[in-house]
């Protein structure tokens, strides 16, 4: 029905629907994102931010509609193939998804080793992001002994650990001053100097005054213009 | 591999309770079965010792003269089942009724002549001790032509094979329930550790491990703590024996029956068992937690 | 109370697949045990049926008038252990002898007259059926002035007696040890879902829940568990008696033994032990699970 | 060695030092509370704002100093006594603590059924909370489907459902949209004037300027003027 022969977009959604039960999450959302685009998505406490992000990495199918990553077809993917996609992505979540019995380290490493990565490579890797998010002191604690905005820049870490293609970050500095916020915005900006590409679900409005960029408005489950 | 290997032993060391909770109860899942089966093997034992004293008598026609009397053996000893064959001259039959009698023997001192025949004892392999092959064979010996008679306890080892055999119904039926009762305890007591560790493993799919990746620590986990679970169990076995055979040894220095321990090869295959087990409750509760998850 | 209740019910249906998992171990274990208690109460029934078999002949002094039996009969009969005395003249005695030597009963009829003596069969009562209480028994017969000699089946009944101590030594360790292995594993998997719902307790406590208030809901849940887990686990070994009580029917239609299911104290007994360990499994792990925390 | 008699103190801590092993959460931290005050607690991530509260709420010891609460000193408490303790706080958590097998109600419920109340009240009671955060309709909903901001106007209504004496929030807008947190901090503001205490630990900055009342700031563990 759609190909995904558009070179310059690395994300298509077309008439996407999400219903939980007799909830409607999200109503007939279209938009496509650009390679190297970084796009903010906002509105109001339950707007479906989150369950947006959820759909593009294929945590909940979606109940109608077509999603493209990459040009790949997400209704058409198999099981098998989800764990290559998820690669495609680094992911924030709003609860950060920290293993509480692995220390930071392992949480972070954990992304390449599913890649199969080197050790000395890895050893390498996570310490040097850890460095840039100011947690390589803490490498060694269990998340539940962090703060949270501790926790918030170990998951920063894990998302970006990994050099994906697109990083999806749901109110990444929700939980963090504006000092530690800044060094995360400039993590991620500089993250898409390099090419990549970025999007972030947030009602900081601070956040989205330093940046900038494309945004998209959601109220109750629709794209507002 | 190695990495595998590595991440399992770190997962152990990482979940510390729910694994020693497995182990636990691993433990005491093979302690119980293999009770049971060390159980059944002793009985069985002394039952079977009982068999032993099974004999069928054969006593010969009077006309019987003693060179015929190797053939005889010989053609019996041929016989399918039979494990030993005892001649018992008439003198010895007197023997043994006089002490039987002993305290009575004034009755059987009047006699000038001995009444009693010839008889050979035919002792039987304990695999043929049960009423019906007893009984063909008694047929088979009564049947030649030298054999006056063939005689045998018949109602006792009716009543003794009936035991038997019900026993050993019993003793297959309890340990194949007990095993099975066991398998589902081990695989419960995964499925509650793995359900625990649910997110764990739900985040680890999201951050891109596929299931290989995800489940073969648990797999080698599961082999371990199995391994583990399997050596307590069955050391603590042999604890609880050792103390129940000094006590026995006391009991019966009689020495006629001699308890002994699960055989080297039962061992291996509890153990065996044991890791099965292991790997197999991981196995089923990945493969129902995994399901849950959609992608 | 009635609250607490109520909330307990919300729980299990809250927690299902946690519930099912205890209940299903609960009943299991119930099975274990009440299986391995059930085989001993039937081998105990068969063994003891055959220490019915059990018998002191008290062989008559010659010049005993007919007069003098029944004094000798009551004063046996009194006589601790005792369950039954008869009366074995020697005519029947010797009705009994030939029909032991059948084949042979030539060497009888020889005889002019009978040379055996008048005797009392002394059977015991089952308490009393081991080598020494016997014994004694015989001792205390033999030295009664009008009788000759007290005979009994003296190495077969040191070697029966040998085994059923054996056996009922057993017997009694093995349901010790299930039932101590059966009362771990479900403490052991109350405590993992314990353990699986410690965030929700540490919860309640900080939003100021009191200790009491914390635990009542999870021991009523325990005793619940306790219960459906009992029954479940008794139904269960209910029809697998009735599937080998249909094959035994078959096997032993001589009907000289009867197995039979436990006891109605027994199986309360059960109940009773399978809801206290529910209670105790939760009692434990709470203590434990709230100890961890401050405050 | 201290008492409590300063009437109009409801916290007192007094050279409190608080220590996980070899990291120093806080350091000599004085001040006094008083009946009826909005109190901010701020400072960047890691400064110890979580760990003061928690202190306060006594879900964990101090490791040196004295904390007075309401005249009773946190201590000499028994075991046996925190909860009622703890019932004079109502505590948002910044990770809300959720029970996730109760439903928003059963959730919210909980802490008018540890303290006894009649059925037919915490029906009431209940409810009402939940309206004032935008909250009823999801009532029978269980924490998990809810969104981040509405996790966290679930976890204010069962801080605020007890009527309090203390209302101790950390971080009580983190996961809200402006209009939302607006919402929040009314519902704060009304507490206070009905007389409660309310102290806040928070890095968001329009939070602070909304407001304008006394701010405690931390820095490393330590109080700075
Ligand atoms: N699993 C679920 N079941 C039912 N409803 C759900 C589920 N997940 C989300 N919802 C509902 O869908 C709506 C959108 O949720 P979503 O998490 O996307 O909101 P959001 O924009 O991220 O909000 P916030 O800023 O508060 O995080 C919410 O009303 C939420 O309650
Ligand atoms: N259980 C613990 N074990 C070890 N260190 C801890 C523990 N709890 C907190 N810490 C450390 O104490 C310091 C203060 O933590 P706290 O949670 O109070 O920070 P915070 O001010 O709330 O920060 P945030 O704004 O990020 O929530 C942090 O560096 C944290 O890592
Ligand atoms: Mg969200
Ligand atoms: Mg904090």
């Amino acid at each position: 029905m759609i190909d995904g022969n558009d070179k310059n977009s690395i994300i298509r959604m077309f008439h996407v629907h999400k219903q939980y039960g007799a909830k409607k999450a999200l109503i007939d959302i279209n938009f496509d994102v650009s390679k190297n685009e970084f796009l903010f998505i906002t509105g109001p406490s339950g707007a479906g931010k989150s369950t947006l992000l959820k759909l593009l990495y294929f945590g909940e199918p979606v109940s109608e509609g077509q999603i493209l990553i990459d040009g790949m077809n997400l209704s058409r993917i198999s099981r098998n193939r989800t764990p290559f996609l998820r690669r495609k992505f680094g992911i924030i979540f709003q609860d950060y998804k920290l293993i509480p019995t692995k220390t930071v380290f392992d949480n972070v490493a954990l992304v390449l080793e599913a890649m199969g990565k080197k050790r000395q490579l890895i050893q390498k890797k996570v310490n040097s992001v850890l460095r840039m998010v100011g947690m390589e002191e803490r490498s060694k604690s269990f998340p539940q002994s962090l703060s949270g905005g501790e926790q918030q820049r170990v998951a920063v870490a894990r998302a970006v650990v990994g050099v994906p293609r697109i990083i999806l970050a749901d109110e990444p500095t929700g939980s963090l001053d504006s000092e530690s916020a800044n060094v995360i915005v400039d993590l991620l900006k500089g993250f898409h100097t390099r090419g990549g590409t970025v999007i972030v679900a947030t009602h900081d409005k601070e956040l989205l005054r330093k940046t900038g960029s494309r945004i998209i408005h959601l109220k109750e489950g629709r794209q507002i213009k | 591999m190695i990495l595998f290997y590595k991440k399992a032993i770190q997962d152990i060391r990482d979940n510390g309770f729910l694994n020693a909770v497995t182990i636990i109860t691993i433990s005491l899942s093979v302690l119980i079965v293999s009770a049971l089966a060390l159980f059944f093997v002793n009985a069985n034992d002394i039952m079977s010792s009982w068999k032993k004293g099974i004999s069928i008598m054969a006593y010969l026609k009077t006309d019987i003269g003693e060179t015929a009397l190797p053939e005889i053996k010989n053609k019996i000893q041929g016989m399918y089942g039979v494990a030993e064959v005892e001649f018992i001259s008439k003198e010895e039959a007197m023997k043994r009724l006089k002490e039987q009698m002993k305290g009575h023997s004034s009755l059987l001192a009047d006699l000038q002549e001995n009444p009693l025949p010839d008889a050979f004892e035919v002792r039987l392999l304990t695999s043929s001790a049960d009423s019906k092959k007893v009984e063909n064979l008694a047929v088979q010996i009564e049947a030649m032509p030298s054999v006056e008679k063939a005689e045998y306890g018949r109602r006792w080892l009716g009543r003794f094979t009936n035991v038997f055999d019900l026993f050993k119904f019993t003793g297959y039926a309890m340990v194949g329930i007990f095993f099975m009762a066991a398998v589902f305890i081990v695989a419960n007591t995964i499925r509650l550790v793995i359900y625990s560790r649910q997110d764990e493993i739900e985040i680890m799919r999201l951050v891109g491990a596929t299931d290989r990746f995800i489940k073969t620590p648990f797999y080698i986990e599961g082999l371990i703590q199995g391994a583990i679970g399997g050596i307590i169990g069955l050391a603590a076995l042999f604890v609880a024996f050792m103390l129940i055979a000094l006590n026995v040894e006391q009991v019966s220095s009689s020495g006629i029956f001699q308890i002994r321990f699960l055989s080297p090869g039962v061992l291996c295959g509890i153990m065996l068992c044991s890791i099965f087990v292991g790997w197999l409750g991981c196995y089923i509760s990945l493969k129902q937690f995994l399901k849950y998850k959609t992608g």
